[in-house]
């Protein structure tokens, strides 16, 4: 599997996630904003970070850069990408995938691990989770709160393509569990066609036990299974 | 400059010459910069002339208290600052130490009190960043933030937007720059009041071959500046003497720096690019008193002299003046010294990450510093005499009456009470000195980078290192309280306390920097304060085998002629060499032992307890065994690395019941309950919250303890099991001989993790 | 070619939660100021452009805003353009 | 009783490094808007306030910009008040 990550003026999980790609075995290779090319590759991933510095609106920048334009193709072709975190908002401010993030309802920046209940294990990147199952990772950013309009939430909703929500322990995405005031708690989304999603916590961040958690694997090797695993540049 | 005749000649370098419109030097305007009779007879001797003003503000800065140490040098260097694992001690950005495996760490720490205590938010991003540059400018690669602050008491509305500013400051710089914070320490009490202080450490981390240095090396290099433009910001105070200070001229004039945390990581991939490159030589960050201290430090620590043009730089405003150039603090800038004939290979890296790199001037061998406005030398000053020439001082240093009285207070009345302490109990563990900091390192990424194997919250940050089996882990540590009652055990159980936070994460204490937060060192009973306090460190650090590899000094914290309490932060690493080593402050499993390490004894001077239940800051504080503590500490890495603990807990501030809720609730995800029965002859509140300095709470499977107690034995020290683990409904019990204290975990996690958050409640917007 | 000031302000739309207006309500009311009935923020940005005259200069802004400076999603925008003088030249 | 509409802009002061606006710059630059020559980034507040008349809706709106809303060491403000009509009254 071979993962374009697109690394912004500002990025900064790109890193982060070349490790995690190098962990389960894929071949990761970074892209620079200013690349008008993908090249042969299976998946792409947007990092976290602050691109542009989060100037203006965070993501908003970013989707003027020239790689934006081959990352638009890639997707209308079907390839898979993976927005993370500002990846997300990227996703969102681009028009990848619907709706915005606006700032955190506590009007702080929240950093600490959140639980995700998976909605649906159907996805190419949610198959290796159990429906209902209850993950745990990090979440670092300022404006992760999901919004759309009602008519948008509801096909959302309807099409399964709500991936993650912010949970308690039980699995009940209480108002005390969402960490971020986002619309019916959604922390990922996946777009129409099925080979875009986005979500504000951070897979690449529980990979390891040392880092609190394992969970995030799951996302990465669910992609992996549909790749020749091992093809490194 | 190409068009210009050979800068290294002396001959053709015309002499330098007053600026038109410059103010004349009086008396005065030398006061104004702060430099006094006897300062100014050296900058005539020094230069053979009246200096123009330019070179008078190129001296005051160079010889403020910021950048020559006039004040501390002489006692600083009584620290240790050598070991077989040091690289690089004092004198560089950054220290700089062998951690094995080929890896070595640069680490500094460095304050932002008084543009904080003006400005909160700017003021703390900008101290983040200066501190960042520092550590990359060394080669490193910065890998955690910590930050230590102090503040007035929360009640009052204007301290919470201080420390709700603070904490957004250095939050959002950090965080958009991609480090995670680790750690860091925040008290809160009137004697901060004022006068904020906010400090901010930095570690990096570089294989020990990739270390550069700031020096100006290679004579016909050109000198570059990189990144921001420069501004009028954060002038030295003294611009103002160059005109009538007025309404308009304040508008103007922002002394407030601005940091962008987003050309600083830009800033930081292109240095490290740079210095990876070879294209460079040497590469300094340009922090207080801007190209004035980066360019002569460079100039002066490699003997070489510059020369620079003040017309080639990038500025933002036009109609900048020489002074204005040479003195701005404009954030996000570097100087770098090119290989003579790389400078379009530096300019196309920098180009690469969307930043500038000017020319600006070459290396010269005439050992000076010289600066041009074009064909005009408006400035030209020796630059070893410049940078090492400031006068130092030795003070005179005499306690203050007061501050003895205060310490000689009875407080035998005290060891009176014997009834239930429940009520003392629950206000201690909602006392924001006590109450969990996570509304505070909530606003900070803490896991950025995958490497955070700690993260704030327990006795100490840790990073694991990639690639090895190794981690290494940092804590800053001081109580100022302490320290003002009696700045020599003050000072000593600040480092005791760090090391101590580190042996409890399971790694060897091994450099410290430090940042000397004082009032103003011409008073006496202040200068007495830094004499003891500096004394101590010294004494402390040799022994604990942990030299110090640089520091900060910041003076005159002081608000209508108050001082806040003397605040020595100790910002200290050590090194785990398996991170299989890693312990905890949370207890883990339900049946577990608890065990004590160390003496309780009766000592409830400058106690939390004191100040939260009386408004007390009196007494002496706990004293300090050096020895006593060492052994403590090797017994505690020894019971972790034989794998024997599953948590290790320092008492610190609200004593031994405050230790223990702390490793009950741990980060509040899964709580415990604890019985312990304390056999202890000592009055019940010096037993449950004094704070007796040598004691850590570890806790061990039941069938280790006798093993622990052997390792406590062997290596001199007093332990003993006091109880047990206990599931979270059996509630929080400690027996005493006179007295028991009860309570529901569900409360006291309510209180611990609630009391910040409720306080900081509708602060309003920051 | 003339130089122009334009004002962008660029305002959530009406029915989405204004978190930052109502913490500013808030403080206000805790700072005595009782008869705040509804607090509102926005974004305030001044863009000084060269263009040949008014309309291309507020075509110029309404595309930029399009494109970039507003969210269709949540923001609003609303422009002004005056011709540049000695004044509004930013120092 | 008088409901009144208040504006309130408040802007960094000149000279004062606007890392924002020099980002939204470039950024518009890169979109082939070469002529816009430079962007200042404020904050923009609506108020709704009663108050008994103009004059003292805007002397307590300055008093609440220099107590809370507006930075004085960093920040300046202006402020436009009119009365509120159907039209002004927000949704
Ligand atoms: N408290 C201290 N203890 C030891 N060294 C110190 C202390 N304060 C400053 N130093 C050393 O003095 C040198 C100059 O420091 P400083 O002026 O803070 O550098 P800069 O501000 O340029 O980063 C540094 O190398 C620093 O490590
Ligand atoms: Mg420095």
């Amino acid at each position: 599997m071979r993962v374009a990550i697109v690394t912004f003026p500002g990025s900064n999980c790109d890193y982060d996630l070349y490790k995690c790609i190098q962990l389960i075995g894929g071949a990761p290779e970074f892209r620079w904003h200013r690349d008008v090319e993908l090249g042969e590759v299976d998946v792409v991933m947007l990092p976290g970070g602050f691109s542009y510095g989060d100037y203006l609106r965070a993501g908003a920048i970013a989707t003027m850069s020239p790689i934006m334009d081959a990352v638009k193709d890639f997707a209308k072709a079907g390839g898979p990408i993976v927005g993370v975190c500002n990846g997300f908002q990227i996703l969102c401010e681009s028009g990848l995938l619907p709706g915005a993030l606006l700032r955190n309802r506590s009007l702080l920046f929240a950093s600490r691990d959140v639980l995700l209940r998976v909605e649906n294990t159907s996805s190419i990147f949610t198959q290796e989770y159990e429906a209902g199952q209850i993950l745990r990772m990090p979440i670092a950013h300022a404006e992760g709160n999901y919004h759309a309009d009602e008519e948008t939430l509801h096909r959302l909703e309807g099409e399964g393509r709500v991936l993650f929500r912010y949970t308690d322990a039980e699995g009940k995405a209480v108002d005390s569990a969402n960490p971020n005031g986002s619309a019916r708690s959604i922390a990922g989304i996946l777009n129409e066609a099925g080979n875009v999603m986005g979500m504000m916590p951070h897979p690449e961040r529980a990979v390891e036990p040392i880092l609190g958690s394992e969970d995030g694997l799951g996302l990465f090797t669910a992609l992996l299974s549909r790749f020749s695993p091992l093809e490194t540049a | 400059m190409t068009d210009r005749p050979d800068s290294t000649g002396v001959l053709t370098v015309p002499s330098v010459m007053p600026r038109e419109g410059d103010p004349p030097i009086t008396a005065e305007l030398v006061e104004e910069h702060g430099l006094s009779p006897s300062e100014y007879d050296r900058v005539l001797e020094i230069l053979g002339r009246e200096p123009t003003f330019t070179e008078l503000g190129v001296f005051s800065a160079m010889w403020s208290e910021h950048c020559g140490y006039k004040n501390s040098k002489r006692l600083l260097s009584l620290l240790p600052t050598t070991a077989p694992w040091v690289i690089q001690g004092p004198g560089e950005n950054a220290g700089v130490i062998d951690i094995g495996d080929g890896l070595a760490l640069a680490f500094k720490i460095e304050s932002h009190n008084h543009p904080s205590a003006v400005e909160p938010y700017q003021g703390a991003a900008t101290g983040v960043g200066g501190i960042l540059r520092d550590v990359f400018t060394m080669g490193a690669r910065p890998i955690a933030i910590l930050d230590s602050l102090r503040f007035g008491d929360l009640d009052s509305g204007r301290v919470r937007y201080l420390f709700s500013g603070v904490v957004k400051g250095v939050g959002d710089y950090g965080n958009c720059v991609g480090i995670p914070n680790i750690g860091g320490e925040v008290f809160f009490d009137r004697g901060y009041e004022g006068n904020p202080i906010v400090n901010a450490m930095c570690l990096g981390l570089m294989k020990a071959e990739d270390l550069i240095k700031g020096e100006a090396e290679g004579v016909g290099n050109p000198l570059m500046v990189v990144g921001a433009r420069t501004g009028r910001d954060g002038i030295h105070g003294a611009t103002f003497a160059s005109e009538e200070l007025s309404e308009d001229s304040q508008a103007r004039r922002p002394q407030v720096q601005v940091g962008d945390p987003f050309t600083e990581k830009l800033l930081l991939e292109a240095s490290l690019e740079l210095i990876k490159s070879g294209h460079i030589t040497g590469i300094q960050d340009m922090g207080a008193a801007g190209i004035t201290s980066s360019a002569s430090e460079m100039a002066g620590r490699s003997g070489n002299g510059v020369e620079i043009d003040m017309e080639l730089v990038p500025v933002r405003e036009p109609g900048m003046t020489p002074y204005e150039i040479l003195l701005s603090e404009s954030q996000e800038r570097m100087l770098v010294v090119a290989k003579s004939g790389s400078e379009k290979a530096v300019r196309d890296i920098l180009a690469k990450w969307e930043l500038e790199a000017e020319e600006i001037g070459r290396v010269t061998d005439d050992g000076l510093f010289r600066v041009r406005e074009g064909d005009r030398v408006v400035a030209e000053i020796p630059s070893l005499p410049l940078t090492e020439g400031c006068p130092t001082y030795e003070r005179e240093g005499i306690e203050s009456e007061e501050i003895r009285e205060l310490r000689c207070a009875d407080l035998t009345r005290f060891n009176e009470v014997d009834d239930d302490q429940s009520e003392t109990f629950l206000k201690l563990i909602a006392s924001p000195n006590i109450a969990s900091k996570r509304w505070l390192y909530g606003q900070y990424d803490t896991t950025v980078r995958t490497g955070t194997a700690v993260r704030p919250g327990g006795d100490a940050g840790v990073v694991r290192l990639r690639g090895t089996r190794r981690a290494v882990a940092a804590t800053t540590d001081c109580n100022g309280r302490y320290v003002y009652l009696n700045p020599r055990s003050g000072t000593l159980a600040a480092v005791a306390e760090a090391a101590r936070n580190l042996v409890c994460v399971g790694a060897l204490p091994t450099a410290v920097t430090n940042n000397l937060n004082f009032g103003n060192p011409l008073k006496p009973h202040i200068y007495y304060q830094f004499r003891e306090s500096v004394l101590a460190m010294a004494e402390a650090c040799k022994l604990f085998e942990t030299p110090v590899t640089g520091g900060n000094v910041s003076f005159y914290n002081e608000t209508d002629g108050v001082a806040i309490y003397p605040t020595p932060v100790i910002g200290m690493v050590g090194v785990l060499e398996d991170v299989d080593h890693i312990t905890r402050h949370a207890f883990q499993n339900e049946d577990d032992t608890i065990i004590l390490l160390g003496d309780n004894t009766d000592e409830l001077g400058a106690s939390e307890y004191l100040y939260v239940m009386e408004g007390l800051v009196a007494g002496e504080p706990p004293s300090v065994d050096l020895l006593g503590e060492r052994g403590l500490q090797h017994a505690v890495l020894a019971m972790i690395q034989d794998g024997l603990l599953n948590s290790a807990h320092d008492v610190s501030e609200g004593g031994l019941a405050c230790a223990l809720v702390e490793s009950a609730l741990g980060e509040g995800e899964r709580r415990l309950g604890v019985q312990v029965t304390l056999r202890d002859a000592l009055p019940v509140l010096p037993l449950l919250f004094g704070e007796a300095q040598g004691r850590v709470v570890v806790s061990c499977d039941p069938r280790s303890a006798d093993e622990v107690l052997r390792h406590a034995k062997r290596h001199g020290v007093h332990g003993r099991a006091v109880g047990k683990v206990v599931p979270s409904d059996e509630g929080f019990r400690i027996d005493g001989r006179a007295t028991s204290l009860e309570a529901d975990i569900e409360i006291l996690a309510e209180l611990f993790f609630g009391a910040i958050p409720t306080l900081m409640d509708g602060a309003g917007p920051s | 070619m003339k130089r122009f000031r334009l004002e962008i302000r660029v305002t959530p739309r009406p029915g989405l939660l204004d978190p930052e207006g109502k913490a500013i309500q808030n403080a206000l009311h805790s700072l005595d100021y009782e008869r705040v009935l509804e607090v509102r923020v926005g974004k305030l940005l001044y863009l000084d452009v060269e263009a040949a005259s008014k309309g291309e200069a507020l075509d110029g802004a309404e595309a930029m805003c399009r494109r970039l400076l507003a969210n269709p999603v949540t923001e609003d925008f609303e422009i002004d353009v005056q011709e540049a003088t000695e004044e509004t030249v930013p120092a």
